[in-house]
């Protein structure tokens, strides 16, 4: 705990921790035990596909917790790798692992914790269901410009990709794209979460995401045959996959650690589902 | 606290070749003048002939302009001792104290009628508090207001009539114990009625300060000076005694010089 | 032939007029209409019971409320951290500079005004990595880097508002002071400020408001989409303009977007009110000097 | 006469207004100290800012990645930095959102005085002056969800996202800023010219159109310079609903990155690669046309008429 306080925050702080003794959560869910004596700030950035994951987790821990702060931000995976290697927070997620060269650099330490696939997706309008592989490599080069061309309707294409921080993008990039070009007219998105939203508004939109994102607002594509689902994301049905990390500057302290632990264990396996994600614990 | 015996005439101003420009342009040249206590000069001319420019020189208050620049010799008697203002100078706070000044619109001060007085004691003088109150009751007695506002001297000093604002200003004045007074068309801007008000106030105090006015008015002029200087182009052309004034000549060849 | 361009310029008025409160109209409306029905405590609180949360018992979800606190703890620490200096350099220029010395302060001030917020808080993040660096290695974007980062953007208003208030006094009242013998601090204190009071009050308050309304410094300084209530001025925290902006791109579901409407609308009301407060003063003051009327 | 205090002799009454004087003297020059402490800090924030930028951007001198920077290309992943195509999405998109605000904010001024009805003036200006108070934010917000749709309906080839979008929305936030500033110059002219010319029988429209407009041409100047620079200062809505492409756009209706926006969108990334060299070379642009801006400004008007109608982002 730091000890400057402004003010009113302190007066309104110290309400929380004369009042805020006597939780009663405890009970209920022997995982958040491990955070009974446990206080301080965890900071949160990088990956968005974690997200919801993340936020959900902080609900469950400052609720039976208050004297426990968890601040999330999102960013990209680059993002994550920076800040955490720079000391700016105290989890750095990435969507994708983290270069040897990264490791080297900051000294972090990865805790993989979920199973994702990388979906192409479209708007649940769009007649298209199933593409190729190349077919969407042509798709984001720009050779394939209308949706006519891969049995749709005469429609141009919209391009969503990711900003270069993004893991997601990495990870569809690599093993999707082949490393193949992105054409430089597609509009950037900043988030799993805003891919998500500009793909449901947009009826001639095509882009990528979690396939934790993909629900009944946007539709996945049929990739050479495979559905995108984290059954054959798991099972190697589907091929472009990637693992969420947790990344830490060496060794977590304490608090981190129960963190990462509650993620890792039953009750963040529950979460983990519950947002779409395929636990590694299972 | 009654009035002084006027002794022989105490001189208490000797301006010598004072020259004042601002931004390279000169307004005063070359003026020489000279004024003593108990005496009230008028300073008479036609407009832009650097009158209030001199009347400010005296209290440096011309130092407010922009790029002013003043040279030549300026010696007031302060406290019996002369001094050169430009040089040998007191701070200034302290000169314009003692050489108080009034505008030709009445400047007032945010606030109350007592307000305006207070102030300038409590800040000017450091007078601690408790006396605050029988100063300012003095002051407007000096300045025949007293009886006028003593009912409502917290009400904002802006509802007094225009006399009555002059007056004030010449009450804050004395409330600070000038030694020169410096008014500048002090009844520019009254009635008739209201002006002669400040007029029979003034020659009840000129016994006791050096009083230089400068007037927009040949019969004011008239009624007050006891010598008044005309003023062309930045310097003193023609210096008339009382008799001067009320000679039907001197009037004509007056009227001509200045309007 | 003079007539038809007369009448040709009145209709080219009439249309950017209409053109201009047509989309503004829609715009306000458009967010009115949406925004109007998610103004609720549930909008505030979540699911969490209102009082429990306003105290800070709770920590709130699926809320504005720490945003809103958050962005109210930002707009007090930077008005702290701008208000005294945007005051005093106010006056310094007014007063007490001259000649090159002001022309480049000037400058300064001018450029500072002209300098966009994404590059301030650059500056704000630049700041805090040599920090890090050098002499302080757990310093971290947070609510104070934040606060003073806009504590600059908002700085040259501040300035600008307070010279020109003290500026346009008119030069008797400056005198009056000053031919009785007032120091020219004096003068300031009991005279001038007094009188350009109002002025520089509703200078204040725009300054506040554009504290308030800015997202662009905040993005890079430490705002995060999720924190609860701030808890210390080194703390990341929420506030309400990066909130609509997280919204407007990845609200997840309706209620989500329906809750950016709602705090798109708070914000709104923030600041037009503080917009409303300052138009207020300046009117008065304005009022004020027609009427020659130099009492406060 | 009264002397000060009660009942010491006029030499002591001196000593105790000297020493009074001093005080006063002593704190005067504390106090002007303070205020130009304040200043100084105030004005060499500017320095500070500037110092900064340099210095971040340094590498990109020493390590000769200068034409690499200033190149048309942005693929960082092939190692391309180039941030050419986002100057050009800053200027493209300032000056579109200029050719829109600005006759609109002349048909307005000139509605205000005196081709539209006098009583409408006082609500129009109303309204415009409120508008300084919208947030950036909200203008964004509301684009995002009610004008990208549309225009994406409009227009299939577009996302919604896009240069045009982002134009319209943004000629809304400098408007204001335009009316307010050659509202100020047209009321000066308008007090210095309004009788002279009302004798001359001119109507209230023809004074505006052959009598003021001339001479209201710095103002004129002026708000375009300034609308033109604020536009260029913001990030919001760009980032928002520009769509954040980084190529150089073809037609209004595609996507497009400014300068701004890619500082946002890039910032946090590793912070020795060119790519973080590459958004301080970005600020150092943003902040030198902000100088030449003021400079210019300098040069067409007096300060006074500024600061009510400064808007930031």
């Amino acid at each position: 705990m730091r000890n400057s306080r402004n003010g009113l925050m302190a007066i309104i702080f110290m309400l929380v921790l004369s009042l805020g003794t006597a939780p009663g959560a405890w009970a209920q869910d022997s995982q958040l035990q491990r955070f009974q004596n446990l206080e301080g700030t965890i900071d949160i950035a990088g990956g968005t596909a974690h997200i919801p994951v993340m936020k959900d987790a902080a609900e469950q821990i400052m609720k039976a917790n208050p004297k426990i702060r968890l601040t999330v931000a999102g960013g990209g995976s680059g993002v994550g790798v920076q800040k955490v290697g720079e000391g700016l927070v105290n989890i750095g997620n990435t969507g994708r692992a983290l270069t040897p060269a990264e490791v080297a650099k900051y000294g972090l330490k990865t805790f993989p914790f979920a199973v994702d696939g990388v979906a192409v997706a479209v708007n649940p309008k769009n007649p298209v269901g199933a593409l190729t592989s190349q077919q969407v490599r042509d798709i984001f080069a720009g050779k394939i410009k209308n949706w006519q061309e891969v049995g749709g309707t005469s429609a141009p294409i919209h391009l969503f990709t990711r900003d270069e921080a993004s893991g997601t993008r990495e990870t569809f990039w690599k093993k999707l794209l082949k490393k193949g070009p992105i054409d430089a007219k597609a509009n950037i998105v900043a988030s799993n979460g805003a891919m998500k939203m500009a793909l449901a508004q947009d009826p001639q939109a095509i882009g990528y995401l979690g396939i934790g994102f993909v629900d009944q607002k946007v539709k996945g594509i049929k990739l050479d045959g495979a559905e995108p689902t984290q059954e054959n994301a798991k099972n190697g049905s589907y091929p472009v996959t990637r693992l969420l990390y947790m990344n830490t500057k060496g060794e977590p302290q304490p608090l981190v650690k129960a963190f990462i632990d509650y993620i890792k264990g039953p009750e963040g396996a529950k979460i983990i589902q519950k947002h779409g994600f395929i636990p590694t614990s299972k | 606290m009654g009035p002084k015996k006027p002794v022989d005439l105490e001189p208490t101003v000797l301006v010598k070749s004072l020259h004042v420009g601002f931004a390279g342009r000169e307004v005063l040249h070359n003026l020489n003048a000279k004024f003593n206590r108990g005496w009230l000069a008028v300073v008479l001319g036609r407009s832009g002939s650097g009158k209030t420019t001199f009347l400010r020189a005296l209290n440096r208050l011309n130092e407010c302009f922009p790029r002013s620049a003043t040279r030549g010799s300026l010696k007031l008697k302060l406290q019996g001792e002369w001094r050169d203002i430009y040089r040998n100078a007191m701070p200034l706070p302290e000169l314009r104290r003692r050489v108080g000044m009034v505008f030709q619109t009445p400047h007032l001060l945010p606030g109350s009628i007592a307000d305006n007085l207070a102030l300038p004691v409590k800040l000017v003088l450091g007078v601690p508090r408790r006396n605050i109150a029988s100063r300012v009751e003095w002051a407007l007695e000096e300045a025949h207001l007293w009886d006028e506002v003593k009912d409502r001297l917290n009400a904002p000093a802006h509802t007094l009539s225009g006399g009555q604002q002059q007056r004030l200003c010449l009450a804050r004045l004395l409330a600070l114990e000038p030694e020169i007074l410096l008014l500048d068309e002090p009844t520019a801007s009254l009635d008739f009625r209201a002006a002669l008000k400040v007029e029979e106030l003034l020659l009840s105090l000129k016994e006791r300060y050096t009083i230089i006015a400068v007037s927009h008015s040949l019969s004011q002029a008239r009624r007050l000076a006891d010598e008044a200087l005309i003023f062309r182009d930045g310097s003193v052309v023609q210096r008339l005694s009382r008799e001067d004034l009320q000679a039907p000549d001197t009037l004509q060849a007056l009227l001509e010089e200045i309007f | 032939m003079i007539k038809k361009i007369t009448y040709l310029a009145q209709a080219c008025s009439w249309l950017a007029v209409l053109t201009t409160v047509g989309m503004i109209l829609l715009f306000l409306g458009f967010l009115g209409v949406r925004g109007f029905d998610t103004i609720n405590p549930t909008l505030f609180f979540g699911n969490t019971p209102p009082w429990g949360a306003i105290i800070g018992r709770l920590p709130v979800w699926h809320g504005i409320w720490p945003a809103c606190v958050g962005t109210v703890a930002l707009v007090l620490l930077s008005s702290l951290l701008a208000i005294p200096l945007g005051l005093a350099s106010g006056i310094y220029l007014a007063h007490y500079a001259s000649g090159a010395w002001k022309r480049w302060f000037s400058l300064a001030v001018e450029v500072l005004a002209g300098i966009p917020s994404i590059v301030m808080g650059l500056f704000g993040f630049a700041l805090i990595l040599s920090l890090r660096k050098t002499v302080a290695p757990q310093a971290n974007t947070c609510l104070l880097l934040s606060a003073g980062c806009l504590a600059l953007l908002v700085l040259p208003y501040l300035i600008l508002m307070t010279q020109t208030a003290l500026e346009a006094l008119p030069d008797e009242l400056r005198q009056a002071g000053l031919s009785l013998g007032f120091t020219p601090w004096q003068n300031m204190v009991h005279v001038l400020l007094p009188v350009a009071g109002r002025g520089i009050l509703s200078g204040v308050i725009l300054a506040v408001g554009r504290a308030a309304e800015d997202t662009a410094v905040i993005l890079l300084t430490g705002v995060v989409a999720n924190s609860g209530l701030p808890s210390g001025i080194l703390d990341k925290y929420e506030a309400l303009p990066f909130h609509i902006f997280f919204l407007a791109a990845e609200a997840r579901s309706d209620a989500e977007l329906a809750q950016g409407f709602g705090a798109a609308l708070i914000l709104l009301i923030l600041t037009a009110a503080l917009f409303l407060g300052a138009y207020y003063l300046k009117s008065t003051f304005t009022k004020t000097w027609d009427q020659k009327n130099l009492s406060i | 006469m009264l002397i000060q205090g009660q009942a010491s002799s006029p030499r002591t009454a001196e000593t105790v207004l000297q020493a009074h004087w001093r005080h006063l003297d002593r704190r005067q020059s504390g106090i002007k100290g303070l205020l130009l402490g304040a200043t100084i800090l105030s004005c060499g924030s500017v320095l500070a800012i500037l110092g900064f930028l340099s210095y971040f951007a340094l590498p990109i001198f020493s390590e000769g990645h200068l034409a690499e920077i200033l190149s048309w290309e942005w693929r960082p992943f092939q190692g391309k930095f180039g941030i050419l195509p986002m100057a050009v999405g800053s200027l493209s998109l300032a000056v579109t959102a200029m050719g829109v605000a600005y006759p609109l904010g002349l048909g307005i001024c000139g509605f205000a005085h005196g081709l539209g009805p006098r009583c409408l003036k006082g609500p129009l200006m109303g309204l415009i002056n409120f508008m300084t108070s919208i947030p950036t934010v909200i203008y964004g917000f509301v684009s995002v969800i009610f004008l990208v749709p549309l225009v994406r309906g409009a227009f299939p080839e577009s996302t919604g996202y896009s240069w045009l979008t982002a134009a319209l929305t943004l000629s809304l936030m400098i408007l204001p800023t335009i009316v307010l500033l050659v509202h100020a110059q047209l009321q000066q002219v308008d007090a210095r010219v309004r009788l002279a010319s009302a004798a001359l029988g001119f109507s209230p429209a023809q004074t505006l159109l052959w009598v003021m407009r001339p001479l209201a041409f710095r103002g004129l100047w002026a708000a375009a310079v300034l609308g033109f620079s604020r536009a260029l200062g913001d990030t919001i809505i760009a980032l928002m609903v520009a769509g954040n492409a980084p190529q150089v756009p073809n037609s209004l209706l595609d996507s497009i990155r400014t300068l701004t926006s890619h500082i946002a969108l890039v910032v946090a990334t590793d912070s020795t690669s060119q790519a973080y060299q590459s958004i301080f070379a970005s600020g150092l642009i943003l902040f030198g046309v902000s100088i030449a801006v003021n400079l210019t400004l300098r040069r067409l008007q007096s300060r006074a008429a500024l600061p009510a109608t400064g808007r930031h982002d």
